[in-house]
C-alpha cells in the first residue's frame, strides 16, 4: 500500500514537469496553431541557466528561476521576431519543420558552447533533503516542480483571463483578422505568448536540474510526452495540458510499477491512445 | 507537339546517361554511399508524400515502416533464409497490413493531434522491437554473410552495383508515382487535403481514400527500408526506429516540394548533400556542423516555403511580374 | 413514383437546441423547389441532413427510390444529390478545372472521359475563361458558380443549392439564375435556399417556408406569399425580404 | 516541364561535381595528427569517434589520447618504457610516421558506414580503430570485411566474436563481458568469504540498448551458476524522464548486491532518484559504462565513492609503462579538459598501440600480411599498459587471455579491490549510507 501511495505521489511529481513543457507547447498550439519542436530546448536552455548559476554564483535553482525565466522569455522574443514571424506566412507544415531545424540549432549550439558531456549541479542546493512521513518519503526538491507548475497554471489561467494582453491574446488565438480589426495588435499578441512559451520552459528547466541531469540534447528527451499532454489535455487548453501532463505521470510510474518498467511508456502511450479515440480533440477539446 | 515530345524523349536519355555515368565517374564507396542513401531517402521522401503531402495528413511517425522493411528481410532471411529479392515485397505487404490497422484508427484524427498519434505510435513500436527478443531486441540482426550468393542475396561487395540497382528502383518508383499522379486517386488525395468538406460533398470518401494513401506510402516507405537493410546488412532499433528518422523523412520532402512529383528527390539529393559535407568538413568544431546544417534547413524551409522543386517557377513568376510592372509602370 | 425527393418528419435535434422539427416535404422530377425562411431558421441544417454531413435525430429521407437517411456525404453523391455551401467550399489547392474534374470523376475512372465532361461542364457554367486559374484567387460570384459546377459535374438528379445568390451583384445574378434555368432545363430538380425572394418568386416552382426549424408554409409562390403566417413572420417579425 | 527536367538536371550536375572536388582535397583537413606529413612515407590510420552528439565528450578525449599516442610513436622517447616509444616512426618502414584521420560518427551507425567508407576509399587508411557502441561496430565491420581492412574495437559488440558470426577482419584484445561478469560473481564470492559479507540476493539494473541487454543473459547464467538469488530484475530505458518506479521496485527488493549496467545519464538520475527516496543500496557493481566516463566522476563526485565497477585498467596499476601514460597524458597538451585517464581511454589507446607494434612486426601495410600480424602479435606485457595475463587470438577474432578487475571509488579515483593480487585497497562491504 505504502509503494501504491508513494508510486501514485510521484507520478504526479513527475508528471508536473510533463505538465510545465505541455503548457508552454499548448500556449504556442493553441495562439498560433504551431507545434512547436524546440519548447524541449527552451527547457534544456533554462537548465543551462540554473546551472551556471549555480555553478558561478552559487545559486539554488529556485533562486535562477526568474532569472532564467527572464532570459528565456527575451530569447523567445528574439526567436520569435527573427524567424517564427516569418514562418507564420508559410504552410503549418513549414513552421513545423522550422521549429524542428530551430531545436537542431539550439542543441549543437548549446554542445559549441557548453559541451555535450552530462552535468548536474555543482554547488551544494539549500532546498534539498526529505520529509519522512512513514507511508510517504517527500523529497523536497521535488515539490519545486510541482509548486511550479501549479502556480505557472495558475498564473497563465489569471493572465489569459483577466489582464489586457492575455485578452488580446485569446482574442488573437480566435481569430487573428478579426482582432486586427478591433485594434489588437496580432504580432504583438503572438511574441508576448511565443515568449511566455519559452518563458515557462525556462522556468520548468531551473526545476528539472533539482534531480535531473542536463545536456544538450535533454529536450528531446521530454518533448515527446510534452506533445501528447497538450494532444490529451485538448486544443491548447492550459488546463488540460496541465491535468493530462499528471495523468501521464501517474500511468508511467503505476506501469512501470505494476507492469514492466521496460514497457512503461508504453502505458503512457496507450493512456493517450485511448483517451483520444473517446475524444478526438482531447479531454478539454472543444 | 511531335519536335517538343522528342525533345523531351532526348532529356531524358540525357539523364539516363548522366545516371549510368555518375557512379563510374566518381567511383569512391564514399561518393556510392551518398549517392545510394539518395536514393533510399528519394524513396522514403516519395513514400511520405502519398499520405503527407497529396493527402496533407502529416506523419511523423513514418520511421516504423522503415523498420518493418528492414526487418521483413533479415527476419525473413534468418528464418527461412529466404531471398530479399522475395522478402522485401513480404515486407511491403506486411507493412500494408499493419498501416491498415493503424491508419484505421489514427487516420480520425485532425492536424497536431493526427502528427501527435503517430509519435506516440512510432514510440510503442520501438519499445516493442527493443524488448522483443525474436527479432533480436536492442541488439539488433545481422544479415552479412561472405557466404551468400551475392546476387540471389543482394549482397553485392561492389557498392556501384547498389547505386545502379537502387537507382532503376527509384527510376521505377517515380515512373509508377509519375503515373498516379495524373490518375483519379491522386486527384481525389489533393481534393481531400485542399478541402475535405468540399470533398466528400463530391462524392469522395475521404476516410477509405486517406486510409488507401497511408497504406501507399507505407509500402513505399517499407521498400525502401528493405533497401536499406540490404545495403547496410545490419540493423538495430536505435538505427531505424528513431524519431529523428520519422523527421527526416518529412524534412526532405518538404525541402524539395511536398506533394510534388520530383520534389523528394530533389530534397533527398540536397539534404543528404548537406548532411555529409557539412559534417566531412565541420564536425571538429563540436557540432559546428550541425548548426550550420540547422541553419541551413530553417533558411531554405523559410525563404522557399514551396521547397526547392519550387525555384524555376518563382524565377518565372518574378521575371513575368517585373516584365508586367514594367509596361504597367505608370499605371501603378 | 413521380417525386425524386420524398422527406419525412425530418428532426435534427443539436444537444439541446431543435433546428429541424418535423419536416416532411417532396421535391418532385424537374421541379424548382425553394426554401426560404429567417436566419436560423433551420435552412442550412436541412441541407445538410438531406446531404449526409449529419444524420437526422428522426425521421427519413427517400431519394428516388432509395433511403438515404443514414447514409455518408460521398454515397449520397453517388446517388444523384449534388450540393453547394452556404460559405463557398473551394478546393484551394486545386485550379478551377481539376475543381471541377474532381465533380466529375465521381461516376468515371477513365481521365480522358472526365476530363471532357469537366470541360463541358466548365463551358455550361461560363467559367471557361477561369478554368487554369488557381481556385483560391476566386472573388465570391466566382467561387460559388465553382461550386455549381463541381455539383453539377457530378452529374446529380437533384441539385442541392445554398444561397447561391447572396452576395452578388444584380448582374450576377441573372447570370446565376440563367445557370440555374439552364440547369433545370437539362431534367435536374433543384432545391435552393435563397433569401433574394425576386429569385425565389421567379425561379421556384414551388417554395418551403421554414420558422424556427419547422415548416411554416409549402405551396406556389402565389400561395405562400398570400399566407397569413408567412407574412407575420416575414412582416410581424420586421425581416425585410432581400 | 521542359525546364523543370533541365532545371533537374543541372542540380545533380552541380552537386555531384561539387562531391567530384571534395574527393581529392579532404586528406588532411581531418585533424591529422603526427606532423602531417603526406610524402609515401606515412601511414594513415582510420579513426571513428564521436565528436558531436551525447557521447561527444568521450569521443573527443579518446581523439586527443590516439594524438598523443601517436605523437609517442612518432617520435623519438627512448626515455619511456612503452612499446614502440623508443624509436621514431614504424623502423621496419624505414621509419614511417603515423597519421591519424580522425572522422565524426555522430553515435549514428549510419553516418559510421559512410565515414568508414570515406576513410578506406577516400583516405587510404589501413585499418580502421576509435570509440564506438556496438551497433556501430557492427554496421561498420560489414565495411571492413568487405573491403579487407582490420577493424579494432575494445569493449563493443561482443557477439561480432561470440561465434555466431563470421569475421575475418574484426579484431577484439578487449576483454568481454563474460569474463567480467564472472569476475563480478567472483568478488562477491570473495568478499563473502573473506569479508564476512552475507551476500545471498542480487538485483539486476539494466538499460534497454544493446550495452544492458548483453549483459542481462549473462549475468542470469552466472546467478545460477554460482546459487545467487536473483530478487529483481529491473530493465529500463536510458533517456527516461524519471527512474521512479524503477527505484521503488528495487527499494522494495533491496537486494544485497545491485548490479548495475548503466550509462553516464540513468546513472546519475538513479543516484538522484534513490537519494530522493532515501534509499542507499547495500552494494553496487556497476558493470563499465557510465561509471567509467569522466563526466559521471565530475557530476557525482565524493557521492560515487565505494560504488564499485568492473574495468580493464585503473591508474594504481603498479607498472613503470602505466605510471608513465599517466604522466604523460596529465602533462600532454592535448588533455585541454585536463581530465584523469581513466579505463574507457585506455582501452581505445590499446588498439592503436596493438596496431602500431602490428605494423612494425608486419613491415607493411598491406592487409593480409596486417592480419597475420595482428592475430599472431609478438609482444612484452612490461611494455603495455595493461594488466592482462597475455594476447592470444580465438577463430573468430577475440583476445582470450585478457582479464579484468573489480575497482571500488574512493577519494578521487577507482581503486583495484579485487583479484587480491593486484589490489591497492581493502574492499568496503557494504557501502555506507548516502548523505540524504
Amino acid at each position: 500500500m505504502s509503494v501504491f501511495l508513494q508510486g501514485l505521489y510521484e507520478g504526479i511529481i513527475n508528471g508536473s514537469i510533463l505538465a510545465l513543457i505541455a503548457m508552454g507547447i499548448a500556449l504556442v498550439w493553441g495562439v498560433m496553431n504551431i507545434l512547436s519542436f524546440s519548447q524541449g530546448e527552451f527547457l534544456m536552455l533554462g537548465m543551462f541557466v540554473s546551472y551556471y548559476a549555480n555553478r558561478l554564483l552559487g545559486l539554488d535553482p529556485i533562486v535562477a528561476m526568474p532569472l532564467s525565466a527572464l532570459v528565456l522569455f527575451v530569447l523567445g522574443i528574439i526567436i520569435y521576431k527573427l524567424i517564427i514571424a516569418r514562418a507564420l506566412r508559410g504552410p503549418i507544415l513549414s513552421q513545423r519543420l522550422i521549429t524542428f531545424a530551430l531545436s537542431m540549432v539550439l542543441v549543437y549550439s548549446a554542445q559549441l558552447f557548453f559541451g555535450a558531456e552530462y552535468k548536474t549541479l555543482s554547488n551544494p542546493v539549500k532546498f534539498s533533503g526529505t520529509i519522512d512521513l512513514g507511508f510517504l518519503t517527500i523529497a523536497k526538491q521535488k515539490l519545486v516542480p510541482f509548486l511550479l507548475a501549479l502556480i505557472v497554471a495558475g498564473l497563465l489561467f489569471w493572465f489569459l483571463r483577466y489582464t489586457r494582453m492575455g485578452k488580446a491574446i485569446q482574442a488573437t488565438s480566435m481569430d487573428r483578422y478579426a482582432a486586427g480589426l478591433v485594434g489588437i495588435n496580432p504580432d504583438r499578441a503572438y511574441t508576448i505568448s511565443f515568449a511566455l512559451a519559452s518563458a515557462v520552459a525556462g522556468a520548468a528547466g531551473c526545476a528539472l536540474t533539482y534531480y535531473y541531469y542536463l545536456y544538450p540534447n535533454v529536450g528531446a528527451t521530454f518533448q515527446l510526452w510534452g506533445f501528447i499532454a497538450v494532444a490529451m489535455g485538448g486544443f491548447g487548453s492550459i488546463t488540460g495540458a496541465f491535468l493530462s501532463g499528471l495523468l501521464m505521470g501517474i500511468a508511467d510510474t503505476l506501469t512501470g510499477l505494476y507492469v514492466n518498467t521496460a514497457i512503461k511508456y508504453i502505458g503512457v502511450c496507450v493512456v493517450f491512445l485511448v483517451t483520444v479515440s473517446f475524444r478526438p480533440k482531447g479531454i478539454f477539446g472543444k | 507537339m511531335k519536335k517538343l515530345s522528342s525533345k523531351r524523349y532526348l532529356l531524358w536519355a540525357g539523364i539516363l546517361v548522366i545516371l549510368i555515368v555518375l557512379p563510374l565517374l566518381f567511383n569512391t564507396a564514399f561518393s556510392h554511399h551518398i549517392m545510394t542513401m539518395m536514393c533510399i531517402w528519394a524513396l522514403l521522401g516519395m513514400g511520405w508524400n502519398f499520405i503527407g503531402g497529396y493527402a496533407g495528413q502529416i506523419s511523423n511517425g513514418h520511421a516504423i515502416y522503415y523498420a518493418f522493411g528492414a526487418y521483413a528481410n533479415a527476419m525473413l532471411l534468418q528464418w527461412f533464409n529466404l531471398s530479399p529479392w522475395i522478402a522485401m515485397w513480404v515486407g511491403c505487404l506486411l507493412s500494408a497490413g499493419i498501416a491498415f490497422l493503424i491508419g484505421k484508427g489514427l487516420l480520425r484524427f485532425r492536424g497536431h493531434v493526427f502528427a501527435i498519434a503517430t509519435m506516440a505510435v512510432a514510440e510503442c513500436v520501438r519499445l516493442i522491437f527493443i524488448n522483443t527478443k525474436a527479432v533480436g531486441g536492442a541488439t539488433g540482426v545481422y544479415i552479412f554473410s561472405a557466404k551468400l550468393n551475392p546476387i540471389l542475396y543482394m549482397q553485392f561487395s561492389s557498392t556501384r552495383t547498389y547505386v545502379y540497382l537502387y537507382m532503376a528502383i527509384v527510376v521505377c518508383v517515380l515512373l509508377f508515382v509519375r503515373w498516379l499522379n495524373k490518375t483519379k486517386f491522386c486527384y481525389y488525395l489533393r481534393a481531400i487535403n485542399g478541402n475535405e468538406t468540399a470533398a466528400e460533398s463530391a462524392g469522395i470518401n475521404a476516410a477509405n481514400y486517406k486510409l488507401l494513401a497511408y497504406m501507399l506510402s507505407a509500402v513505399i516507405v517499407s521498400l525502401a527500408g528493405s533497401l536499406y537493410m540490404q545495403f547496410m546488412l545490419y540493423t538495430d532499433p536505435s538505427m531505424i526506429l528513431t524519431s529523428n528518422i520519422s523527421m527526416m523523412i518529412v524534412l526532405v520532402t518538404v525541402m524539395g516540394g511536398v506533394g510534388t512529383v520530383y520534389g523528394p528527390i530533389i530534397g533527398a539529393i540536397v539534404l543528404t548533400y548537406i548532411s555529409e559535407y557539412t559534417r566531412v568538413y565541420l564536425s571538429h568544431y563540436n557540432g559546428l556542423d550541425m548548426v550550420i546544417y540547422g541553419v541551413l534547413v530553417i533558411l531554405i524551409v523559410l525563404f522557399i516555403p514551396d521547397g526547392l522543386i519550387s525555384i524555376p517557377g518563382r524565377i518565372k513568376r518574378r521575371r513575368e511580374r517585373r516584365h508586367t510592372a514594367g509596361k504597367e509602370a505608370p499605371a501603378k | 413514383m413521380n417525386s425524386i425527393l420524398q422527406v419525412n418528419d425530418a428532426t435534427k435535434k443539436f444537444s439541446g437546441l431543435m433546428a429541424n422539427e418535423g419536416i416532411t416535404f417532396h421535391v418532385d422530377r424537374g421541379e424548382i423547389v425553394g426554401v426560404v425562411g429567417p436566419n436560423g431558421a433551420g435552412k442550412t441544417t436541412l441541407f445538410n441532413s438531406l446531404s449526409g454531413v449529419h444524420q437526422l435525430t428522426r425521421g427519413s429521407i427517400i431519394f428516388d427510390g432509395i433511403d438515404i437517411t443514414k447514409l455518408n456525404s460521398h454515397k449520397i453523391c453517388k446517388l444523384g444529390i449534388g450540393r453547394t455551401f452556404q460559405i463557398p467550399q473551394a478546393i484551394v489547392t486545386l485550379t478551377v478545372e481539376e475543381n471541377v474534374l474532381i465533380g466529375a470523376l465521381c461516376h468515371t475512372n477513365n481521365m480522358k472521359e472526365a476530363r471532357q465532361h469537366a470541360d463541358e461542364t466548365i463551358e455550361v457554367c461560363g467559367l471557361a475563361a477561369l478554368a487554369k486559374k488557381p481556385a483560391s484567387i476566386l472573388n465570391v460570384a466566382q467561387k460559388k458558380r465553382l461550386e455549381i459546377a463541381r455539383a453539377y459535374a457530378t452529374d446529380p438528379k437533384l441539385l442541392l443549392l445554398d444561397e447561391t445568390m447572396a452576395g452578388l451583384t444584380a448582374t450576377e445574378r441573372v447570370e446565376s439564375v440563367k445557370l440555374i434555368e439552364k440547369i433545370n432545363a437539362k431534367g435536374v430538380s433543384i432545391l435552393m435556399i435563397e433569401h433574394n425572394m425576386d429569385v425565389v418568386m421567379r425561379v421556384s416552382n414551388r417554395v418551403i417556408v421554414l420558422d424556427a426549424g419547422k415548416v411554416l408554409a409549402i405551396g406556389t409562390p402565389e400561395e405562400v406569399t398570400s399566407n397569413e403566417a408567412v407574412i407575420n413572420a416575414y412582416l410581424g417579425g420586421g425581416k425585410k425580404d432581400a | 516541364m521542359k525546364k523543370f527536367l533541365s532545371f533537374f538536371l543541372t542540380v545533380v550536375m552541380i552537386f555531384t561535381l561539387a562531391a567530384c572536388g571534395n574527393n581529392t582535397n579532404s586528406g588532411n583537413q581531418n585533424g591529422s595528427a603526427g606532423g602531417g606529413q603526406s610524402d609515401g612515407n606515412t601511414i594513415r590510420i582510420g579513426v571513428l569517434t564521436p565528436l558531436t552528439g551525447s557521447s561527444a565528450q568521450l569521443g573527443n578525449q579518446v581523439a586527443a589520447i590516439y594524438q598523443m599516442i601517436t605523437d609517442v610513436i612518432n617520435e623519438e622517447h627512448p626515455e619511456l618504457t612503452m612499446a614502440m616509444a623508443a624509436s621514431a616512426g614504424i623502423t621496419s618502414m624505414d621509419g614511417a610516421k603515423l597519421e591519424l584521420v580522425i572522422a565524426d560518427h555522430k553515435s549514428d551507425a549510419t553516418t559510421a558506414v559512410s565515414e568508414a567508407k570515406r576513410l578506406i576509399t577516400e583516405q587510404n587508411v589501413v585499418a580502421i580503430c576509435g570509440e564506438f557502441t556496438s551497433a556501430i561496430a557492427k554496421a561498420v565491420a560489414v565495411v571492413t570485411e568487405q573491403y579487407e581492412i582490420p577493424l579494432i574495437a575494445s569493449c563493443s559488440a561482443v557477439s561480432l566474436t561470440d561465434g555466431t558470426n563470421d569475421f575475418q577482419w574484426f579484431f577484439r584484445y578487449a576483454i568481454t563481458d563474460e569474463t567480467y561478469i564472472k569476475d563480478t560473481f567472483d568478488f562477491m564470492n570473495y568478499l563473502n568469504e573473506n569479508y564476512d559479507a552475507g551476500i545471498k540476493t542480487i538485483a539486476m539494473f539494466s538499460e534497454d540498448s544493446e550495452f544492458g541487454a548483453n549483459i542481462v543473459p549473462i549475468e542470469e547464467k552466472y546467478a545460477a551458476e554460482y546459487g545467487y538469488e536473483i530478487v529483481e530484475k529491473i530493465n529500463y530505458s536510458s533517456s527516461a524522464t524519471n527512474l521512479t518506479s524503477e527505484v521503488l521496485k528495487i527499494k522494495e527488493a533491496d537486494p544485497d548486491v545491485l548490479l548495475m549496467s548503466s550509462f553516464v545519464s540513468d546513472a546519475l538520475l538513479f543516484f538522484n532518484t534513490c537519494k530522493e527516496q532515501k534509499y542507499t543500496p547495500n552494494f553496487i557493481i556497476g558493470q563499465r559504462g557510465g561509471f567509467i566516463q569522466s563526466d559521471y566522476l565530475t557530476a557525482m563526485g565524493d557521492e560515487n565513492n565505494y560504488i564499485c565497477t568492473t574495468g580493464s585498467w585503473a591508474s594504481d596499476i603498479n607498472t613503470d609503462v602505466t605510471k608513465e601514460l599517466v604522466d604523460l597524458w596529465a602533462n600532454s597538451s592535448y588533455n585541454t579538459e585536463k581530465v584523469d585517464l581513466m579505463d574507457s581511454h585506455v582501452k581505445d589507446a590499446m588498439n592503436l598501440l596493438f596496431l602500431a607494434m602490428a605494423i612494425e612486426q608486419a613491415g607493411t601495410t598491406e592487409s593480409t600480411a596486417l592480419r597475420e600480424a595482428l592475430l599472431n602479435l609478438d609482444y612484452d606485457m612490461d611494455t603495455l599498459m595493461i594488466p592482462w595475463n597475455g594476447i592470444s587470438f580465438n577463430e573468430y577474432g577475440q583476445n582470450t587471455q585478457s582479464n579484468g578487475f573489480v575497482t571500488q571509488y574512493y577519494d578521487g579515483a577507482y581503486h583495484t579491490v579485487y583479484p587480491e593480487a593486484g589490489a591497492s585497497m581493502e574492499p568496503v562491504f557494504p557501502m555506507p549510507e548516502f548523505d540524504y
